[in-house]
């Protein structure tokens, strides 16, 4: 428990990140027309792809005998780079199928 | 740093993308605001990076060539896939993530330990580090379990992994959720001299339970599952932030997992279900469509020949054309779209009534059509299309069937109950399309197909639209 | 330029907080009816009474010589108190008005 | 520490309520749920509290009287204030926080400041602090400005303070802040000897300016200055969470205002403007409302004489009231909600349409007809009151003017076209109660006055009511 408090206070600006992240999350995307569903789902599935920003560091760390780490690495990269390109632009040709629709049913949005 | 910024930016454009994702008239910029966002942060990484010592990165040929690698492929498939199997290819990038996730964590783990002996044995890792290895160990579990998940759900779409349950298998996925963790747990807590072993049997049963959480679920659920496992996905990535103390994939990987969640919960609501009930699949699973259903309520249905369609149709003033899963299924956009240009030819106003969950996934319907080039004006949504049957003179539903079901506004005892339907019987004729009285997703009976003014034209769509094509053509 | 960049690498928590503070703020209130606004305005009133901590500590370490913080200290207490205990008062007062209305004409909002 | 934990609390609350308050089903709890956090926060950091050498707080004695008056005060002031006296209250607390953040940030400036000679000069501070002290000075403007405005708003609200603007005031305004701004650069960046001397003109100043900013806008105005002002405070709030690195301080004062900036601006929209164009006043001010505009178009209209009145009323089957700022300024709530009881007793059904902008504050008139226990369903939004004119006999306006003027549908120069309006036109008879001809709050001649279905009833809104009660008991 104290250590648990402990953990609490040295990373509660990780945490209020955390949290506020959370909420914009779900504020963000709460008022999706469901058509939109499929397309919105491929986008967050390429933003998550900035996992690959980890990949390039432990690639970039590697010692030039640690195999293990070469390869994984490697595969680790491409994998994301897999994840981040092919799910942009997947995501765009959907959303390029949605081209010809009129102005928007939905009135624009207050705010950003 | 300068680095701190491209973060920054990439978080920024991350909540701006994603917001201008959620609306229609954006959507399309969204998506290229995150991606320019990505781009900022991929590049600010390599060149920029130094950790606690100050050392930039090196391999930089191993990083360009796995990137090279990675955008060719990536591009290519995501160019190639057709639109129909748009969300197999979506399952397959988010595992490639989850894939990412879990590699991260094994090269990290074993930064941290040390092999004293050959062999599994005898790991030590700094007790300092255990909020590293808690995260590391979390990072390993889901990105493993999205992995594995993912590529089931892929197997499942593209039709090569069947549906497949056995009973007490939810116990059985629980008890296995329980082992993992209660080894994590063993591990990271009482740092066991044969840590590597515990590590890699974490690993595998990671793997094995992803497999057996999207197993049962049926194939047709599977654009709630893949947005489910994109939001483990995110968790994952977020990890990584964690771990290497990185804002951008810290905030990246929880906004996706908070908007994904949200996502998938919207989706089961589209579809008047819930999470729970899609997860240990109450209905959905193909095992038990074809089960009591079938016998409820055999009444008495008519045919109606191809001819007979095909004039019944020619000399309407205005046909709705009602699309369901059946025509993806059988490929036939093609077919449909040459049948509405023939109809229009001869005078005939034809529209196609787009039901919001009709297919497999969201917007599955406008993105089959859109392919076969039909004008997005001719689409109209359930509220416009309800309108306008009153005024129209035949309905021909192609594969379509829950979509259409009135139970959902009779029965309140029927699965479906309270999904708005297409109101089709406001209509003067409906010819209904299928090949058999089998039921469709929901596995429940249709009472329309028994009703006076309904038409039954057995038959595969593909088949039957060509085939009515040249019965037009003749007439 | 240098030290701002390494004052922005510094703080850079903070920031996050501030920017998806921003974010959530505009967020969350984005889809108010015009008759609402009266009370949101009076209730993120009395949120920002919160500074009213700021005065708690200030007077909580001020000298028992110090009749400057002494004095300023309690009136800043008092007043932060007068913004959160009346805003809160106020706006509860409010909205008690609204409360013989009728089931909400908006759907009720997913998420939260 | 725990503390963090009530913080995070705090800051949850705040935004979970803030969420809530904008739903009008959730309104009420999400004002309480905000309280509570806020209670949490403020005795989380009375007890629990400790600086970097981990000492407490001490002074309890004073904390606690000092939360006591202003509990006592602050409940009281709520409590009593007339309902359509809101405003300027909401006003007055927040020009209380606004003093709040100003006060810390002079008690902070001279724990940094040490004067070795008396008075004002050869003040130094340690050179490592000037984020310390930028911020302060920060916090000390925003508060300033925030207190001084609020209190002119505050004045001008309930009639103490009259409009008032001189030719240039716009460039003395730009001016004064430069000036402010300037000093405090100088302060922060260059350290002189006579900082505090420099402080403290930077506070007069500050304040000058926040009463120069709000005087020449219009008392009508003053809504949409307040929420501004709030939100300036929320920011100053957010200043002192800087300072004492504070997150929940540093989350509520962020959260207000961006909230707050945003809520200004749909407020702004509500009433068809821009916020510039509030804040520079280019109408609204009570000094142009007699101008031009009176003399634009003066048609012929129609007089009808009390008693002519009461007959139309009571022998119609349906009437409408629509309350606008005349009402609210007359205080003659309580005596239309009688006049509504009588024609309601002899059969006349008896309605309301609220437009959403009447009078001077969004749901003014909800407010003020609550206030006189008008009961909810008796109160059409302008949407069904559109609906239910054609079907109305007699319109009775009540000191409304601009919601129901014509020409913002019809005439394009007008600076209220484009706001929707009540279309009282549609119904058989209009009467126009108001003391003259003289426009509304937007200072434009209102042609409806002119039409033939318009009669005018010119007198006080009470007076007019009481007497048109007197007489219709009498008929
Ligand atoms: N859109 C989404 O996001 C989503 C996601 C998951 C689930 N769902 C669910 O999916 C359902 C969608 O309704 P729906 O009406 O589109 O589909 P459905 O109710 O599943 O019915 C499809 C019908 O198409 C027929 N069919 C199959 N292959 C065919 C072929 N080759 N040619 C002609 N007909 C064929 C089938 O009957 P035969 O076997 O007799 O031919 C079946 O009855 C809803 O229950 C919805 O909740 C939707
Ligand atoms: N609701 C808000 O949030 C808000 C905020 C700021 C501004 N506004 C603006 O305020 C306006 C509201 O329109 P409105 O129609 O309610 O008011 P209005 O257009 O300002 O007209 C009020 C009328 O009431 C009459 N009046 C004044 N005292 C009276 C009394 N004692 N007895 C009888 N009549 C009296 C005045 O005419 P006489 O002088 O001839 O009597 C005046 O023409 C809109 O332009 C809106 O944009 C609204």
């Amino acid at each position: 428990m104290e250590s648990f408090l402990n953990w609490i206070t040295a990373n509660q600006q990780i945490i209020y990140i955390v949290i506020l992240m959370i909420f914009v999350g779900i504020e963000v995307i709460g008022h999706v027309p469901s058509v939109l569903h499929t397309p919105l789902m491929s986008g967050a599935n390429a933003i998550h792809g900035v996992v690959i920003i980890g990949a390039i560091i432990v690639m970039g760390k590697a010692e030039h005998d640690n195999y293990l780490a070469l390869i994984l690495g490697f595969l680790a990269v491409v994998l994301g780079t897999l994840n981040v390109v092919g799910g942009f632009v997947v995501t765009d040709r959907m959303l390029e199928m949605f081209k010809k629709k009129k102005p928007p049913q939905t009135p624009p949005k207050e705010g950003l | 740093m300068i680095l701190t910024i491209c973060y920054l930016i990439g978080s920024v454009t991350f909540i701006l993308g994603l917001k201008m994702l959620s609306n229609p008239a954006t959507a399309r910029k969204g998506n290229l605001v995150a991606a320019a966002g990505m781009t900022i942060a991929i590049i600010g990484t390599i060149f920029l990076y130094t950790d606690e010592a100050g050392n930039k990165l090196h391999n930089y040929g191993w990083i360009f060539g796995g990137i090279a690698i990675g955008a060719i492929i990536g591009t290519l498939a995501a160019k190639k896939v057709k639109m129909t199997a748009m969300p197999e290819m979506v399952s397959m990038f988010n595992g490639m993530g989850g894939a990412c996730a879990a590699l991260i964590s094994v090269v990290e783990f074993n930064h941290l330990a040390f092999s004293v002996t050959p062999g599994w044995h005898t790991i030590l890792y700094p007790p300092e580090m255990i909020g590293h290895v808690l995260i590391i160990i979390l990072g390993l579990i889901i990105g493993s379990v999205s992995f594995a998940g993912s590529m089931i759900a892929w197997g499942k779409l593209n039709g090569s992994v069947k549906d497949f349950s056995f009973k007490g298998q939810h116990i059985v996925n629980i008890l296995l959720l329980l082992v993992i963790l209660g080894l994590a747990v063993y591990l990271v807590g009482w740092m066991p001299a044969n840590s590597q072993l515990i590590f890699y049997v974490i690993f595998a049963l990671s793997l094995l339970y992803g497999v057996f959480f999207v197993f049962p679920i049926g194939g047709a659920d599977m654009p709630v599952v893949i947005s489910l496992l994109n939001s483990f996905t995110g968790v994952a990535a977020a990890c990584g932030g964690f771990l290497y103390d990185n804002k951008v994939m810290l905030t990246g990987g929880i906004l996706v997992g908070a908007a994904g969640t949200l996502l998938t919960i919207l989706m089961c609501k589209a579809m008047n279900r819930s999470l729970l009930n899609v997860l240990i699949g109450s209905f959905g699973g193909s095992a038990k469509t074809g089960g009591p259903a079938g016998a409820k309520q055999q009444g008495a249905y008519k045919e109606i020949s191809l001819s007979d369609t095909a004039v019944v149709m020619s000399y309407a003033n205005k046909v709705m054309i009602v699309p369901g899963y059946g025509l993806a299924v059988a490929q036939a956009q093609h077919a449909c779209h040459e049948l509405e240009k023939l109809l229009a030819e001869k005078g005939v106003e034809v529209k196609y009534a787009i039901h919001p969950v009709a297919g497999r996934m969201p917007g599955h319907m406008n993105v089959l059509l859109a392919e076969a080039d039909v004008s997005y004006e001719k689409l109209l949504e359930m509220e416009h299309a309800n309108e306008e049957f009153p005024t129209t003179d035949v309905v021909l539903i192609l594969g379509a069937n829950d979509v259409v079901n009135p139970a959902a506004k009779t029965d309140p005892a029927s699965p479906i109950y309270g999904m708005p339907i297409l109101d089709v019987e406001l209509a003067k004729t409906v010819i209904v399309n299928k090949r058999s009285m089998k039921p469709g997703y929901a596995g429940i009976e249709n009472d329309l197909f028994f009703r006076p003014k309904t038409s039954m034209l057995f038959g595969d769509a593909k088949k039957v639209l060509q085939d009515l094509i040249g019965e037009i053509k003749n007439l």
